[in-house]
């Protein structure tokens, strides 16, 4: 029994970004996306111990459980592509039972075409966003 | 005669470099840190692969090799920048150099009271020092202001500053605005006063060819891997008379003369101030870079890149929603243009510049106090040298317009 | 399995080196500084021929490879040393280690009163910042005499100066003798009375895979140059606990987390100590070099050097009129043999020896005391490592053997 | 008119150095002139005034002019090879007037082989020696 990597809902997301043309479109994209988070963190409520090291840029991440026991995170960075990633983030993860976000890989990034788009220190930026959200997770299993 | 670019370029091998995401490199980051021509790098391999050897005391011949290039290196470079070997002490870099008149001679020679002048354009770097000696020592530490409209040091501001002052720290030539400080003027008033003078020429010595004998300032702050050097070494030139006044600062090795249970006797001059085994193949590769140097008219070099810079700023200016901060029209204006789009966030657009192979450098630059007058938390910052050309500037500035176009 | 030395020599293109009297050079000044495998110098070519930026803050292609690779080689360098990146501070080499710990935590951490423990046989390096911290604050320098018949430290003269110490620092192995103290019991009986200690392992690290977590010191100092890394680099390995009571040293660009004209707050950790631009060539150029020694265990590198200088001194000890200084029969004991002959001065010696190709140190080889104690001036010193060979060994013997007989 | 380069009592002095098979044989002649030098310093009267410095080795030297007007210097060193140098520059010029001395250059050394064989910090030694003795003359004048 192989589980899938992510949520069926993000399937039309990733197509979304495999058709972009090319590395410009896809930031493009993720400006976009950047703007339709589902879940954003103001700037007010931005504090030290919501904030992810090692980003390039100022990102902050809050997870909670919503009332129906389903994950939610909220985040909210300065910049627009980090903002759009965790958008498309917060899309997967977003309404999740904890238990399946603290098992997740952030293998959407890949398929997105964004992972390898990105040169390895904004890479390790959006893997450190991922296991923020992943291990908020685990402590909430 | 013209600088022939194309020629220039054809001595660093880094320019033929194509990125991963199939553009070739056009590096506009220079004020962090230039680029080396092979003969740099030829110099330093050569030393590692044919007499690398500790230097002094050679009683071998690998020993005495290394010994002579490093002293060889020591006079190029001394020489270069208009002043006896005897003036220069070698230090990692623009920092240490700092941290050197901190410790080495204004924790042996100010008081309690006493006043230190600095700017708020300085680098983090002339800017800490002072602050921890202000906490130990009790010295106050005074910020000249800038003057946000034309981006220049606030003279007026300076003259008042100035009464009481045992030292002024004045950044040569800013890494974000590109403005060059009148520091001749500056050095007068300040001696007119009695105050010792350090300029931070981190940013100055790759765009004028500094004299220091000729200058006049105390101390003179210089790192070689912004100006065609390697990493890890720089230097601090100090006038003598300023140097019999210092005392020790690292010790061990070198630095001494007599080391006994009892205690121990220094060095005099530099060598109190250089300890541990030196920095030669570095040394060797500064040295190798001056002489490259030398071949150029640094008159030609400024110009070169007073053109890039203001050609660039001024095509920028065009594009809507693009703001300049500095004035690299100032004709005396170094190759730094600071700039930022006003929806575009900087680190993204520091990453669709990328994106097209342009490197620039997005951030506060070690220099926060000058973010926070200029009322913003960072700024993009292209910065031009010896090797851009011309092509490179309209390339960039087009793939500006189309960023700014299509993402804002 | 034995080292295979004559492939080891190949990896060094210094080694076919003729110098220019026609001799091939016979290179015994490793204790000064190791020669360097041609992929450590390639790593820093191949840095400045394809990626040299400046590091952090990496908003482009290459800084962010820049930054990649010096966190990488930090990576690499800490875990060689049996420890994490964090407990690793980047300093230009053991002297600025030493330094650091001088500055960065002795003069935050202790008083007019508090007791440091030093020994006879320490470098300068490890003499004359005490002595001035000593100065400063008013600590009092205590000296751990050697036996100079066994050439070791006087044990029972250690454990009575114990009473009442702070720190104690001793170097691991001796530039001068060769000679590997008892760090373990030294650890042991330092924590035992609630001091600190501080090992300094810049002939150690050569000679010995230090696992800086293991073996309890709380700060360890090492040059690259001495293991086959680049000059101008080097560390101070620092335990958490102790790290958490540093206070700043050098301060400017990196280190801060905020500047104001009100005031600066620091990074925390290792990066409150690596101020200005990193060294980031030497960084890279000393990770592969550690990636090259990782090839080989170094108790067999120990033991081929060894032997190489027992065998030394053996045959040395034959030739009339040589003293050897030192005691390389020891088994721990590395690859330093110090001698003097009894007409022939050191300075004379050398020449001569130097005549036949052969590279040896002599001088006080920055151990005053040490020579106090022994009661000479200066030595002549061979130092032996991974590269050479007993054949060498053999034929500086007999040119050691006709000098001596002609010359005397 | 040309002067000559060294005073004629130094000929067969330098034809005895230059009659050597190799550098070795070289050495050991100034191991031989070392301990003939005409005008030894004690080591009791090495002080920091006399001492030349850029040596590898420590070297001292007094230049003084006798009754009859003529130069006289007085060199020690530690190491005989210095020592050897010493002594074959104070045969050359002991005796001389000092105008002479202080306009004579260290050619000598190159006859005899010397310079060459040393390296170049060495012969930057013996450079800063001749120079030492050379700028005392000059005083003299
Ligand atoms: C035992 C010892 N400690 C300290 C040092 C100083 O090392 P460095 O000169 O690389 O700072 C040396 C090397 O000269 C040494 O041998
Ligand atoms: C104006 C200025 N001062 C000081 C520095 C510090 O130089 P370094 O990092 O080479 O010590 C820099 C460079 O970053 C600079 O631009």
């Amino acid at each position: 029994m192989t589980s899938r990597l992510w949520p069926e809902h993000l399937d039309p997301v990733i197509a979304e970004f495999q058709d972009c043309f090319d590395s410009m479109e896809r930031y493009e994209l993720l400006f976009e996306y950047s703007a339709k988070h589902p879940s954003p963190l103001p700037p007010e409520e931005w504090t030290d111990e919501n904030q992810v090291h090692g980003c390039q840029s100022r990102a902050h991440i809050e997870c909670s459980l919503d009332s129906s026991g389903r994950f939610l995170m909220r985040g909210g960075a300065d910049a627009q592509i980090v903002q759009g990633l965790m958008s498309v983030t917060a899309m997967a993860v977003n309404g999740m039972k904890p238990e399946r976000v603290s098992s997740m890989s952030p293998e959407y990034a890949d398929a997105m075409g964004i992972r390898n788009s990105l040169t390895p220190s904004r890479a390790n930026g959006f893997l450190n966003m991922f296991e923020r959200v992943r291990s908020e997770a685990e402590k909430m299993v | 005669m013209a600088l022939d670019v194309n020629a220039i370029r054809n001595d660093f091998p880094i320019l033929s470099r194509v990125l991963p995401n199939g553009h070739p490199l056009v590096y506009f980051d220079n004020a962090a840190t230039s680029q080396k021509p092979k003969c740099v790098i030829d110099a330093m391999t050569q030393y590692y692969e044919q007499y690398n050897s500790n230097a002094h005391r050679a009683n071998h011949t690998l020993a005495d090799e290394a010994t002579q290039a490093l002293e060889s290196a020591r006079n190029k470079i001394s020489s270069y920048f208009g002043t006896n070997p005897e003036n220069m002490i070698y230090t990692s870099g623009a920092t240490e150099a700092i941290n050197l008149v901190a410790y080495g001679w204004a924790r042996y020679n100010l008081q309690k009271g006493d006043v230190i002048v600095i700017t708020e354009m300085e680098h983090h770097a002339d800017i800490v020092p002072w602050q921890e000696l202000s906490k130990e020592k009790g010295v106050e530490v005074r910020y000249v202001p800038i003057n946000t409209e034309s981006f220049t040091l606030d003279m007026e501001a300076f003259d008042v500053a100035l009464d009481g002052a045992k030292l002024v720290c004045v950044v040569h030539t800013s890494n974000v605005l590109g403005i060059r400080n009148p520091v001749e003027e500056i050095i007068l008033k300040s001696h007119a006063v009695g105050s010792r003078v350090l300029l931070d020429c981190a940013q100055g010595a790759p765009h004028e060819r500094i004299s220091f004998d000729n200058m006049d300032a105390d101390f003179i702050a210089i790192s070689a891997h912004k100006m065609a050097g390697p990493t890890g070494i720089g230097c601090l030139l100090v006038k003598s008379d300023v140097m019999d006044k210092m005392g020790p600062f690292m010790t061990g090795g070198s630095m001494i003369r007599r080391v006994t249970t009892d205690g121990s006797t220094f060095q005099e001059g530099h060598a109190m101030f250089e300890t541990g085994t030196p920095r030669i193949a570095e040394a060797i590769g500064w040295g190798a870079a001056v002489d490259w140097l030398s071949n150029f008219d640094m008159k030609e070099v400024h110009a070169h890149v007073h053109n890039l810079a203001h050609f660039a700023s001024q095509e920028m200016s065009k594009i809507n929603g693009i703001r300049i901060f500095g004035d690299p029209s100032r004709s005396d204006s170094s190759g730094a243009v600071s700039f930022l789009h006003d929806s575009i966030q900087s680190q993204d657009l520091a990453i669709l510049l990328d994106e097209g192979g342009f490197a620039v450098r997005t951030g506060h630059h070690c220099a926060q106090p000058l973010m926070d007058a200029l009322g913003v938390p960072s700024t993009n910052r292209a910065s031009f040298w010896i090797y851009n050309t011309e092509e490179e500037v309209e390339s960039f500035v087009k793939h500006l317009r189309y960023i700014c176009d299509r993402f804002s």
